[in-house]
């Protein structure tokens, strides 16, 4: 069952993927990145993290999208179908490029990583956090305590980026 | 005191110097804030002198935390010498920017508020990075880092080049961002944990899984190298640099440098100690890389903003041995050459801004024909920059070549030294023609006539450049002890740096 | 008297700091009294340096002496220690006493910018006098470059047409051997630390380090390049030329008496004592052997064809020091005194020249050999002093030029029999080279009316050329106080050399075998 | 070791101040130096105000009264103190050299020169030569210099010269002697171009010094080879240990005295490197009498007479001295037949007497060359003084009518001997005796040369007897033509009737007393010079008047202790010398001959020459045929020009234009320029388009990842 | 599962990588970073499965920091647009070489 759900979610993310990268116009592409996130925060579900699942639907998905859309109107990009994918050698030497990445990343960590899910008990590594603290509780318990100042730290970054969009975009 | 990490409110001690920032930052905002309704010509100049003022609070903190100890391990924050030295450097770069700086914002208009707020924040981010023991807190002084950075390069909002300059360190920023994240989540999948002496003592004990690892590594390797500029992950380097106002290339082509640079020590030679074996090859040929090309390259630009881009780049090549020699020597050396090459840098662009008369035109070498005749003392100051940047005895910028060849030598880095030299003396070429224009051309007529008057910020700053890189050239003996002391903080952690390379 | 003063403990350092004190001043004072205040400085100098002559005895055996030395960069076990011995004394002597003679010469010549001139040239001696006084290799490094800059900047600024070219030509070539010499001395300093645990750039403390043969090699390559681009040897020379015809007068002087010297002073210094295997291996010594042969004949002949009288002598110093390390590599007491000797009577021969092209540049502005002509018969005086300077310069005896080109010829001829031929005759070719010019300069129809009204020698010309004039008749009459003085420190070396491995063909032996083995017939 | 001539022997004899014979010239020289530099500088103004530099004030020469008193003072004060050092040694049978050492000249290792001087027969003959016609021609040249503005500065040459002249000879190793070498070497340099306003003359003057060079090479290779050899390099110590250190004939000792025969035949003007000497004429004419006739020339026989012990230990190295000798002889002579210029023929005729020297050296009779040197010191420098009294009326006689003709071609003289009647006698009994004719002094020093040559021929185990032979025959050969050349040059310039053109040859006039009297007293000697060493058969026959002429072997007897050594390894290794001609007869004998045979040339060519008209130069047409190739010196010159110089000069520009300028320092310039052009198409990748950057980024990546992949 | 969730990741992140190359249009481009920065969060989050919660962790802290530069990459680019009235990176060339 989950094997089946998790290959359905994939295909529609890298279709979602492929989608973005081809498509002419900017709301395509954009409507595409918005189907990957989704199908991606399926397969977070079936890794249970269902957390952030929820968090990947309304915050990325959610609002970060639609600031891209809002962006994409503001500068009237909307109608845009002029092809703008860089001309035939640049693509083929892209698609080379890329596809030695990803023919060395599929080979390395898709086969060496087999070894690790059963040197690492499947999955019950976080059971635990998950069963004593629920879904919430697992991410928010370490969040306010171990990594603390990373969470300051966040605030900061944010402050910042509220100070710099306003800056320029003002 | 003592400090144990168990306890929240220790943080806030630890943290005192980022936290003064971090705060003072606010203060500046509000008071720019309050100051808009009343813009005066003097406001920028009175932020400036505001912000140096929280620099050197923070300065004092560091210098204080100096008597603190920690004790227990597994902290987010590292409390050593090696992040109060680069604390040191970072400051120092932070303030000396805001030095060269306050006369360019006023005369640009630029918003003086948002400006120092942002490079307050972003040495913040540079602070929590170099004391970051965990991969995520890195990755988060990283962000606040380069956000900020993205900001403050295209800040000029009149200007073009500032606008596209912006772009482009953005977009290849967060490409570059992915690549380093992608690399943490590798190594964190292969060692579980994003903890520096975690990820060492998993290596160690030969539990991390080999090939996750090393993509991890080279991942992160990537990620550091984009941020320090190694070839080939230099490109935005010379258009940003040139694009961006030139005080914030000043501030980038030092802090920001520094900052990553130390980050990348740290990482490699604690976290990866064991992994040595294999990444110093890689390492290797992205320094003999960098140094090549950057030197070659900087040879026919024609800006000299964008020459010192360039020469930026093939000092991260020199920098970079230090990474690949990866021990004490070297580190020490890292150390002591980003404290010189922040002075040097910060001076060269100082005058970069007066020659260019606090704006991004008249930056052409041809401007600077006969300057040192025009006026001697910023003639001789330049020379002594740009003959340290050079590496020329009697300045710093030679001892700190020395150390960094010496680090070399220890590790048997022979042919790597002999190409450092190589290249210098490529680099010669190009420091020399701007002393040749400065002293061995006449003024052209728009030269001359185009008057330069210096600031007080940027006296200080420049004099305090001079004067220190003498100093250092001549007495390095007590800073260089400093140096090396910091560095042996680094093997407190973790099995610690790699003794003699093979 | 000289004890009196504690003389030994501060001559040195005095020598190395007033002259900076010089600069100081010179910068501080007025314009127009800047050279007469570089002059007085030298000049100080120059007397200070003469005490060196009683101070320095040759009975306490050829080892350092008046040597002190104070901590500088204690981590790296850096010192700023200063030593003098047998082979440094008169290089350093050499030094001030050139300088007060460069200043002079450029009173006329230099017009504009005169307090950085001067303070330049200041700056020169402190570098120059500081090679040749510093036994710690760091320091001795920071010297050797520090020499550069001043030389780039009076070329490049007082120079020709093309001075910009040369300077930028002499400094990166310079500086491309130096900073490869840097990466051997940190090699080094990372043996010894690595060996013996000693981290120390003392001369004293590197010459105990074991390198094996292979090392000495590439060390002895590292350095050997470092200096013979200095010196420089055959195929590193052209940028001499260039620098000589651009610098101005006291530059070139400065240039030819001196700084090659560096060159030289390192390879007796370090070459033949760091690195004893490699200095005395057979391929090495052939090659360094030819290089110099082929560096006289070479360079005079093509010093015979060049229009241009600067650059005529800029060859003949080629020439000259050929001759210096065909002695040097020698390996025997004659070759290396000779060598010795004909470096100090090339620094003064080489820079009277110089100092007499310039004069002549004042009067003329040009420096081809075809514009001149009869010279002679309206400047008798220039005439004289250049013909006699030319003569010295082409080792005639009687001058000092001759002892030391004999003790190299016998030197090289003791061992090397073969090439002591070729590089003997470079004293025909000295004739061919030198001869002709001084004919087409000073000789021959005083036709073109530009030259008729060529004045003779000033006042301050003759003062000028005089204690040159005078000195090289006296080294040439009576050169021996100076090879005793310098006979222990070559010993030393030598000894150095031959007590790693028996010496390739011993000096004397070989002569006694010619004979031997005829007895036995 | 023990410093060479630190030790002194101990002689019965002191010299009286020997060293201040050699400082008496060079006092001369500094103070007529300082004359020269002060006038020099008032030439100087006058050229630079334009107008001519008159010397003369009030009449006579101011700048010219010390230099009149100076130069020849300091020379008659030497020659005195010779004198008085002459006639103590005379008294003193001397058997060792005296050695006065004062002071370490080099000193290094176990080299060790002392600059010291030698007081033997040898030097002391020369010293006698050098000093007293040295003063004679001093004396004469304030005549003949009188009204030439660089009058002091010639005196101050000639005085230096005398100086380097004595230190060649008096010095007492060969170091020592190379100074000498060299410095007259340059005092001829600078009196050959003593004019050296006249680019031709200042050539001259460069080539004599740098031909002298070639030999000088040879000289110093000889000291390094006597150094490797001995560890010293004084004469004492080289030749007390020469015979047990050497083989006879063995390959070191023949290479050393080939070496110093390279360096004589560059000083003393033999094949090959005479070529200067002609040219040398150059100079005024008392330089070419004191210094290319009497004495410098001379300093290779010398060399090699001072050397005799290592020359005599190398057979094969005097059979090529003897050999050279004699081409030279023969081969200048018959140059001297065809040239019109009266000083070239002396000239060319110095070459070849020079020759006769060496044959004489080169057979192993010393004392014979050492003789032929002395007589012709006399006569050749009376021949020079007088053809320089010609010259000196003849340009007066000239520059009167400013008739532009070479006060010095033959041509342009004849019938003299009405208008000089001194130098005209005077100058034949030069003849005479150059000629070879008895009772003159030149009879009796070349005989015995050419005797000696034909005693060798016989010895009984010379090596290469045959050659000996050939060398008799050639040297009579060319001493009938000496006779042949030597009476034409008198019949062109005395006799005949005068072609100088009739208003000019009335001022025609005789030599000045200050000229004639120098004249009169060499051709005195130069009549009874001869007669201080003629051998017993000779002195006993006819030739000697049977021994009621005052002529003994004194000067054979003289030299004894300087030659003995050397005489003793020839008689060890050649035996007894033949007392007969290889054609048969005894000395006597062949003297006979020789001097019917000169008279008789001299005769024939009297009246022969004396009968043909002959054409003023500038008439006169190219001479035909051989006579042509003679008249052009056999185009030797030529040969060297097209075979040595051109080549090493084109060689020379090669290098410099490009070798130098565009190989090597093209190369160096290659670098840099290379460099700069691949940063420069480096910048070209940097095209400002992100999208490039993103995809260079990732190429980077791409590598390293292989990297890792393909490692592991 | 595990492997599966790599390869995914990676093909994603591959895919992004491939549009920051070869798409002119900065706003796609953009949105490719975005892809990538997903992709890693996948992996993130698959390895967090096995290994321990701090996967999330990290996750959460990198989509604020998307979030944050999704704020600041945007005002960029809106101030660009100002300049040049076009999101055509290839016509931001005045830097170069």
């Amino acid at each position: 069952m989950t094997e089946v759900l998790f290959f359905i979610f994939a295909a529609v993310a890298v279709g979602g993927a492929v989608g973005v990268v081809m498509s002419r116009s900017p709301v395509a592409s954009l409507l595409f990145t918005v189907a990957t996130l989704a199908s991606t925060a399926g397969i977070y579900v079936l890794l249970e993290a269902h957390f952030l699942a929820a968090v990947q639907i309304i915050v990325y998905a959610g609002a970060v999208m639609v600031l891209f859309l809002f962006v994409i109107m503001l500068l009237n990009l909307g109608h845009e179908y002029r092809r703008d994918i860089r001309g035939n050698v640049a693509l083929i030497m892209g698609f080379a490029v890329t596809g030695g990445i990803g023919g060395l990343l599929a080979r390395q960590v898709g086969s060496g990583s087999a070894g690790l899910e059963t040197n690492l008990g499947a999955g019950d590594a976080i059971d635990a956090a998950l069963r004593e603290h629920g879904a919430v509780g697992a991410i928010a318990q370490p969040l306010f305590t171990d990594y603390l100042v990373p969470f300051e730290l966040t605030g900061i970054l944010l402050l910042v980026a509220i100070v710099g969009a306003l800056v320029l975009a003002k | 005191m003592e400090l144990d990490f168990s306890n929240q409110a220790h943080f806030i001690v630890a943290l005192a110097p980022e936290i003064i920032l971090a705060v003072w930052g606010i203060v500046i905002l509000m008071v720019g804030v309050s100051s808009r309704r009343s813009e005066g010509p003097g406001e920028s100049l009175d932020l400036g002198w505001l912000s140096l003022l929280g620099i050197f609070a923070a300065t004092f903190a560091n210098g204080w935390l100096y008597g603190v100890t920690e004790v227990g391990t597994h902290s987010m924050i590292a409390l050593d010498g090696f992040a109060l030295f680069s604390n040191w450097i970072i400051l120092g770069g932070a303030g000396l920017s805001i030095l060269i700086s306050q006369s360019y914002v006023e005369k640009q208009g630029l918003q003086a508020a948002e400006f120092y707020a942002l490079l307050i924040y972003s040495t913040v981010g540079l602070m929590v990075m170099v004391a970051a023991r965990d991969l995520i807190v890195i990755f988060l002084g990283l962000e606040i880092m380069s956000v900020a950075v993205y900001v403050l390069s295209a800040i000029n909002r009149r200007s073009r080049t500032s606008a596209e300059a912006g772009l482009k360190y953005f977009l290849l920023g967060a490409f570059s961002t992915g690549f380093f994240l992608y690399g943490i989540a590798l190594v964190y999948g292969a060692t579980g944990s994003t903890h520096i002496s975690a990820i060492a003592e998993s290596i160690a004990s030969g539990a991390a899984h080999g090939a996750l690892l090393m993509f991890g590594i080279a991942l992160l390797a990537v990620g550091f190298s984009f941020k320090v500029s190694v070839v080939p992950f230099h490109m935005w380097t010379p258009d940003v640099y040139e694009g961006a106002p030139t005080p914030v290339t000043a501030f980038m082509s030092v802090a920001v440098k520094a900052g990553a640079f130390l980050a990348f020590l740290r990482v490699f030679s604690v976290a990866f100690t064991d992994a040595y074996e294999s990444w110093w090859v890689i390492l290797w040929w992205l320094t003999v890389l960098t140094m090549v090309v950057a030197n070659l390259i900087a040879t026919v630009q024609v800006s000299v903003k964008r020459m010192l881009a360039y020469s930026g780049i093939a000092h991260a090549g020199y920098l970079m041995v230090a990474i690949v020699a990866a021990n004490e020597s070297a580190a020490a050396g890292l150390l002591f050459y980003l404290l010189i090459y922040t002075l040097m840098n910060i001076g060269a662009f100082g005058i970069v801004i007066l020659v260019s008369g606090q704006g991004e035109d008249r930056l052409e070498i041809q401007e600077y024909a006969g300057l040192g005749w025009r006026h001697p003392l910023l003639g001789l100051g330049f020379t002594v920059f740009l003959l340290s940047l050079a590496g020329f005895p009697g300045t710093g910028g030679f001892i700190g070549k020395v150390f960094l060849l010496q680090g070399a030598m220890e590790a048997d880095l022979v042919y790597l030294s002999v190409i450092l030299v190589l290249t210098t003396v490529i680099s010669y070429w190009y420091y020399l023609r701007v002393a040749w224009y400065m002293w061995m051309r006449d003024p052209t007529l728009n030269a001359a006539a185009s008057p330069i008057q210096v600031p007080v910020a940027m006296r200080l700053a420049l004099i305090a450049g001079v004067i220190l890189i003498l100093y250092l050239g001549v007495f390095p003996g007590t800073t260089m002890e400093l140096a090396r002391s910091s560095v042996t903080a680094l093997s407190a952690v973790g099995p610690g740096l790699i003794g003699l390379a093979p | 008297m000289l004890n009196a003063l504690g003389y030994e403990n501060w001559a040195l350092h005095a020598l190395i700091w007033l002259p900076v004190l010089g600069m100081a001043h010179v910068l501080w004072a007025a314009e127009d009294r800047a050279k007469w205040l570089a002059l007085r400085w030298s000049l100080v100098v120059f007397a200070l340096s003469v005490g060196l002559w009683w101070a320095y005895d040759p009975a306490l055996g050829g080892g350092y002496q008046l040597e002190s030395s104070r901590p500088w960069i204690a981590a790296w076990g850096v010192n700023y220690a200063l030593g003098l011995d047998g082979i440094s004394l008169f290089m350093v002597m050499l030094t001030t006493f050139t300088t007060p003679l460069a200043v002079l010469g450029s009173f006329n010549y230099i017009k504009k910018r005169q307090k950085p001139f001067y303070a330049l040239m200041l700056l020169l001696e402190v570098g120059v006098v500081g090679v040749f006084t510093a036994v710690d290799l760091f320091l001795f490094y920071v010297f050797f470059e520090l020499t550069l800059v001043p030389m780039y900047f009076i070329i490049g600024i007082w120079g020709g047409e093309r001075r910009v070219y040369a300077a930028i030509k002499f400094f990166l070539y310079t500086a491309f051997g130096s900073l490869l010499m840097l990466v051997g001395i940190l090699y080094i300093y990372a043996r010894g630390k690595a060996l013996l645990g000693v981290t120390s750039f003392a001369f004293v403390d590197l010459l105990q380090i074991p390198l094996t043969p292979g090392e000495q090699m590439w060390l002895f390559g590292a350095f050997a390049l470092a200096f013979a681009i200095k010196v420089p040897v055959f195929p590193f020379h052209t940028w001499l030329p260039d620098a000589h015809v651009e610098a101005p007068t006291p530059g070139s002087v400065m240039l030819a008496a001196v700084l090659l010297k560096m060159g030289t002073y390192g390879f007796v210094r370090f070459l033949l004592p760091f690195f004893p295997v490699a200095a005395q291996h057979p391929s090495v010594v052939t090659l360094m052997l030819v290089l110099g042969v082929v560096g006289i004949i070479y360079a005079s002949w093509v010093a015979a064809v060049q229009p241009d009288a600067k650059k005529l002598v800029a060859y003949t110093s080629v020439a000259h020091m050929g001759f210096v390390v065909v002695g040097i590599f020698a390996l025997n007491v004659n070759g290396l005194q000779g060598g010795l000797l004909v470096m100090i009577s090339h620094g003064i021969s080489t820079g009277a020249l110089f100092l007499l092209l310039g004069m002549l540049y004042e009067r003329r502005h040009t420096r081809l050999i075809d514009e001149f002509g009869g010279i002679g018969r309206v400047a008798p005086w220039l005439a004289t002093a250049f013909v006699i300077t030319a003569l010295s310069s082409i080792g005639l005896p009687g001058t000092s030029g001759f002892v030391g080109e004999f003790l190299a010829l016998l030197g090289v001829f003791e061992d090397h029999p073969g090439i002591g031929i070729f590089a003997a005759s470079g004293v025909i070719f000295a004739a061919y080279y030198m001869l002709p010019m001084v004919q087409s300069v000073f000789f021959n129809a005083l036709e073109k009316p530009e030259n008729q009204a060529v004045q003779d020698l000033s006042r301050r010309e003759v003062a000028i050329l005089a204690p040159m004039i005078a000195l090289m008749i006296v080294i040439g009459v009576h050169p021996t106080p100076l090879l005793r003085k310098m006979e222990p420190s070559v010993q030393m070396v030598l000894e150095r050399v031959y007590a790693a491995a028996p010496p390739s063909a011993a000096v004397i032996e070989s002569g006694r075998d010619v004979s031997g083995s005829e007895m036995a017939e | 070791m023990q410093a060479a001539g630190l030790e002194e022997p101990q002689g019965a004899w002191e010299p009286l101040l020997p060293g201040l014979i050699i400082l008496l010239p060079l006092l001369g020289f500094a103070i007529n130096g300082a004359l020269a530099l002060s006038a020099a500088r008032k030439s100087a103004d006058a050229v630079r105000a334009g107008r001519e530099f008159d010397f003369l004030e009030n009449g006579r020469p101011a700048s010219h009264s010390l230099p009149t008193w100076v130069g020849p003072g300091v020379m008659l004060l030497a020659f005195l103190l010779t004198l008085v050092n002459f006639v103590g040694m005379l008294g003193a049978d001397l058997h060792e050299p005296v050695i006065r050492s004062y002071w370490t000249w080099i000193a290094t290792g176990d080299l060790n020169v002392a600059a010291a001087i030698q007081l033997d027969q040898l030097s002391m003959i020369m010293m006698m030569i050098i000093t007293g016609v040295g003063f004679l021609i001093h004396v004469f040249s304030v005549g003949y210099m009188q009204d030439d503005p660089g009058y002091p500065r010639y005196f101050a040459y000639l005085n230096l010269f005398v100086f380097f002249m004595l230190v060649l000879v008096m010095g007492a190793s060969y170091p020592i002697m190379f100074i000498g070498w060299e410095g007259v070497g340059l005092c001829s340099y600078l009196l050959i171009g003593f004019w050296f306003s006249d680019e031709e003359k200042a050539s001259a003057g460069k080539k004599a010094f740098i031909v002298n060079r070639i030999g000088d090479l040879g000289f110093l290779l000889a000291i390094f080879l006597l150094y490797l050899v001995f560890q010293r390099v004084d004469y004492v110590g080289v030749f007390g240990n020469a015979e047990a250190v050497f083989i006879y004939g063995g390959p070191v000792i023949t290479t050393v005295t080939l070496f110093f025969l390279l360096a004589a035949t560059g000083k003393s003007a033999q094949i090959p490197l005479y070529i200067w000497l002609p040219d040398a004429m150059a100079g005024p004419t008392p330089v070419s009498a004191l210094i290319h006739a009497a004495t410098m020339v001379t300093a290779g026989v010398y060399l090699i007479v001072r050397s005799a012990v290592l020359f005599a230990l190398a057979p094969l190295s005097s059979a090529v001295v003897a050999g050279i000798g004699v081409l030279t002889a023969l081969f200048a002579a018959t140059i001297a037949l065809k040239q019109q210029d009266i000083k070239k023929v002396l000239a060319y005729s110095t070459v070849s007497q020079l020759g006769y020297m060496f044959l004489g050296v080169g057979v192993g009779a010393y004392t014979a060359g050492v003789f032929h040197l002395m007589t012709h010191a006399f006569f050749k420098a009376l021949l020079f003084l007088g053809a320089g009294a010609v010259i000196h009326s003849m340009h007066h006689a000239l520059h009167h009518t400013h008739k532009d003709w070479d006060a010095q071609d033959m041509r342009n003289m004849g019938g003299l001997r009405a208008y000089m009647p001194i130098t005209w006698v005077t100058m034949w009994l030069a003849t005479l005796a150059i000629a070879g004719i008895w009772p003159f002094a030149g009879f009796f020093s070349k005989d015995e040369i050419i005797w000696m040559t034909g005693a060798m021929a016989g010895a009984e185990n010379a090596p290469y007897q045959g050659l000996y032979t050939v060398y008799w025959i050639l040297a009579l050969a060319a001493a009938m033509m000496t006779a042949f050349y030597m009476a034409r040059l008198m019949v062109m310039t005395f006799h005949g009737e005068n072609r100088t053109g009739s208003t000019e040859a009335e001022h025609l006039h005789e030599a000045p007393k200050t000229m004639w009297i120098p004249l009169a007293i060499l051709a005195a000697l130069s009549v009874f010079g001869g007669w201080i060493n003629v051998t017993t058969d000779l002195r006993e026959s006819i030739l000697g008047g049977f021994g009621f002429l005052p002529m003994s072997e004194w000067l054979h007897g003289w030299l004894e202790p300087v030659t003995e050594a050397a005489h003793q390894i020839q008689e060890a290794n050649l035996g007894e010398l033949a007392h007969a001609a290889p054609l048969g007869g005894g000395e006597v004998v062949w003297g006979l001959i020789s001097t019917v045979v000169a008279l008789s040339v001299v005769l024939v060519t009297m009246r022969r020459l004396g009968a043909r008209k002959v054409p003023v130069a500038v008439e006169d047409a190219e001479p035909k045929g051989f006579s042509r190739i003679l008249f052009n010196k056999w185009y030797v010159d030529e040969f060297y020009h097209r075979w040595v110089v051109d080549p090493i000069l084109t060689t020379s520009r090669v290098l410099g234009r490009i070798v130098d300028a565009k190989i090597i320092d093209g190369a160096v310039n290659l670098v840099g320029n290379a460099a700069r052009a691949v940063g420069w198409v480096g910048s070209l990748l940097q095209t400002g388009q992100t999208n490039t950057y993103a995809f260079f980024f990732t190429v980077g990546v791409l590598v390293i990842l292989a990297m890792i992949g393909l490692q592991g | 599962m595990l492997a599966e969730s790599l390869v995914l990741a990676g093909v994603i992140f591959v895919l992004g990588t491939l549009g920051v190359i070869v798409r002119r249009n900065v706003i796609i481009m953009f949105l490719c970073i975005e892809l990538q920065l997903n992709a890693v969060n996948l992996t993130f989050v698959a390895f967090s499965r096995f290994v321990g919660i701090e996967g999330q962790l990290f996750v959460f802290f990198v989509m604020t920091v998307a979030a944050a530069e999704a704020a600041v990459g945007l005002a960029i680019i809106i101030s660009i647009f100002r300049h040049y009235e076009t999101v055509n990176v290839n016509h931001f060339n005045l830097l170069k070489w």
